[in-house]
This record gives structure tokens, C-alpha cells and sequence, in this order.
């Protein structure tokens, strides 16, 4: 299942919905907010989603997964309001009966998931700006960064 | 050929137009003029060939023709994770 | 760090551990006992560990993964002991800036631990038989199978 | 050349030897040829080329002549995880 939340995440009661008896392996991966990116300290990020559109891009995806690796459970949640550093932003969890297919789907959903899922990233800058991560265009940055 | 549509902006995208969404009455025919429509009109920064366009909450073609009560949503450069 | 443990494993406990303002992803990995083998259905294992040499040879897994990969922090904990069906025998976590290092060197300790480190896995059946997993010979299971 | 060594036994070898450690009395020269001589004596299934050899608690090669005191472990195929 593919979910986003306004809540935090607790990876704990995720991983629980992946245990199964026939798995041998299990694979997560979290995102965390971390304090730099390309060079800037970062102090806090707002993630936004098209709910509806997500929802289904992201079961998609899972569905992909399934495909092409031999799973038995994956979820994955993406978190979106304010958050601050450190927080979890994204959590994949995929259980399997062997390790390659664990590994393999676990980094097939969050690879797909940045690439397709609509939701976006605002970086709040120690300098005082901020801006919508991948929204640069060649003119002033498009994210609302102010001239200074 | 005056229809209503109804846009959704997120993103970049909300905060160049100042509004989360609209109801609009346009004469363009397909996703792609109507973007530029509105584009000019509000200054929006980047252009089509960045963005998809979801027509009724799914991925549609730019050349998706308008139909009448349509809802639509311009999708800047993704960035989850 | 690299550990053996005879105390069932706190994963919360581990990932707590990994935890870096600088860290953007994390990777782990979570080896189960599973109820299946091979087509023999499995009630339970004991795993044994050289206990010197496993951990000398879990630190150099550790620092090649260092060496190949560009991380912050890595922690792996093997399980020794009786096991059920469902317990975590091996534990591997990776935090790094990026999540292809954090997969690749969740992956890469892995794969060289279940290679190289002097652990070894009896299986209990349900068929009343046991077995030393890797250690078959041409004759009868070098595990002490029973004849039955 | 009769020296005294230290062998610990795991896994399938320590169910074959009976017991997880003793102290021998040997004339063999190297770690193989100890092997060979306890592989014979007690029936262990497993020839030497599927085993590695520690000595003192390190990785060492076969051909690593005995010297008193020493530790040695033969190492079944691996199998953790």
C-alpha cells in the first residue's frame, strides 16, 4: 500500500505489517531531512502532494514492484506538512523470502517515487530564502527565493 | 466553445498564482493552450515542457481536448523523498 | 560496528544509533527465520558464531563497505542462540547523505556477513530431522540428520 | 616435534568431535596435516577443502606450520544471516 500522511511516521507499526512467517528478509529505507543540500544550510522543508493523483502513481509503482520482484508485503508512506530536520520524510519497507528481491524492490519504490509521484519539496534556507527543490528555472530561482 | 474548468495548483505553481484553486471559464481548446493562457496572464515561471498536466486526478496528454466541468491540475517538477 | 549478540535485537534500539543531522537516507536490513527451506518446512534454528574471529571479520566487511561507499554510519548485529520462526537472526543499517551508499553498503555488508563470517545456522524440521546449513557432504547431511 | 595445541570445535565438527574444545598433543607439522589427522580419527565428513583454517584467532593458510601453544578452529562453510 502506498499512503501519504499528514502524521508523523512511526516505522515501528509499518515494519509490523510486514512481518510474515515465510519471509526471510526485510528490507527499509527511510528519508530523513538533513541539513545541507547543494551547499546550503537547510533549517526545515514543507512537502506538498496532489493527494489523489499520488495516491495512484504510487500504488502503480507498487504494483510495478510486484512485477518484477518476488515480494510478499511492500508499503510505503510518504509524509507531507512541515518538517524539521532529521524528521522522516519517506519510509519503503518490503518483505521477501530472499534479500536480492527485498533490496531490489525496496530501491525500485523510492527511485520511482522521486521521479513520478507528484509531490514536491520546499527548502527553507539558513540564509533566508527558500525554494521548491527542482523547480529552477534559468531566470530567479522559481521557487519565491527573495532577490536578496 | 466557452467552457468551465476548474484548476488545482500546488507547488511553485500556488504561490505564483496567490490561490490553491479556481473555477475558470476559458476559450482554449486542449491542457497545453490552456496552461499558456494562464501562464501569461499570471507570469508563471516555467514552461509546459517541464511540467505534466493531470486532466480529472490522472496523467493526461498536453493535447487532451477541455470538456466542460474538466478539473485540472498543472504538475511542477516532482521532488518526494 | 560489527556485533555478535546472544540478546534478541532492538532494532529501534540499533537505528537510534544511526541517526545524523547530515544523513539523508538510511537503509537497513533485517534477516527473519523463515518457516520454509529449501522445501522443508522449518520450526526453529540455533545459530553459533566464532566469536573473535566473526568479530574481527564483521570490522573489515565494515571498513571495505566505508571504503566502497560514502557513508556516515553503519551498524550490523548478528543473533546467536535458539531462534522461532520470525525472530531476527541479523540486523544491518546504513545511514549515509545518499541513498544509493546507503543501499549499496546495506547490501554489500549483507552479502560479504552471510559469505565470510564464521556463523553457522542448524535448521530444526518438521520432518524431525535438523541440519548445518552449507555443511551437506556427498554422503548422508553432514548435520546429524538422523538416518530416518 | 611433538607440540601442544588448542582446538575449538563448531557447528557440524563440534557434533562430530563430541565436545567444543580440547588440548592435543601432536606430531603434525602444519594446520592441514592436523586436520587430516583428527578428520581420520573421528570420521568428520567434511573434506579440508571445504573448511578454512583460524589459527589464534585469525584466518591463516593451511600450509601455517604448529607451533606450541597455538589455537586453532576449523571453519565450516559459513552460513549466517
Amino acid at each position: 500500500m502506498f499512503r501519504i500522511s499528514p502524521e508523523p511516521l512511526d516505522p515501528v507499526a509499518l515494519q509490523r505489517q510486514l512481518r510474515d512467517l515465510r519471509a526471510g528478509a526485510c528490507a527499509t529505507f527511510e528519508g530523513w531531512v538533513r541539513n545541507r543540500n547543494d551547499g546550503q544550510a537547510v533549517l526545515a522543508l514543507d512537502y506538498e502532494a496532489y493527494g489523489p493523483l499520488a495516491g495512484k502513481e504510487g500504488a502503480r509503482i507498487l504494483d510495478e514492484a510486484r512485477g518484477k520482484f518476488s515480494v510478499l508485503h511492500i508499503l510505503a508512506v510518504h509524509r507531507v506538512g512541515s518538517l524539521a530536520l532529521g524528521d522522516l520524510a519517506v519510509w519503503v519497507g518490503v518483505a521477501a523470502e530472499h534479500r536480492g528481491d527485498a533490496f531490489g524492490a525496496c530501491r525500485y519504490v523510492i527511485d520511482e517515487t522521486k521521479a513520478r509521484v507528484p509531490i514536491w519539496k520546499k527548502e527553507h534556507y539558513a540564509a533566508g530564502a527558500s525554494a521548491w527543490i527542482n523547480a529552477a528555472t534559468r531566470g530567479p530561482a522559481a521557487g519565491g527565493a527573495p532577490p536578496a | 466553445m466557452k467552457k468551465t474548468v476548474h484548476v488545482r495548483y500546488f507547488a511553485v505553481l500556488r504561490e505564483q498564482r496567490g490561490l490553491a484553486e479556481e473555477k475558470l471559464a476559458t476559450e482554449t481548446g486542449t491542457a497545453a493552450e490552456l496552461y499558456e493562457e494562464l501562464r501569461r496572464r499570471h507570469g508563471f515561471a516555467l514552461e509546459a515542457g517541464r511540467l505534466r498536466v493531470a486532466v480529472n486526478d490522472e496523467f493526461a496528454p498536453w493535447t487532451t481536448a477541455l470538456r466542460e466541468g474538466d478539473s485540472l491540475v498543472f504538475i511542477p517538477p516532482v521532488a518526494g523523498g
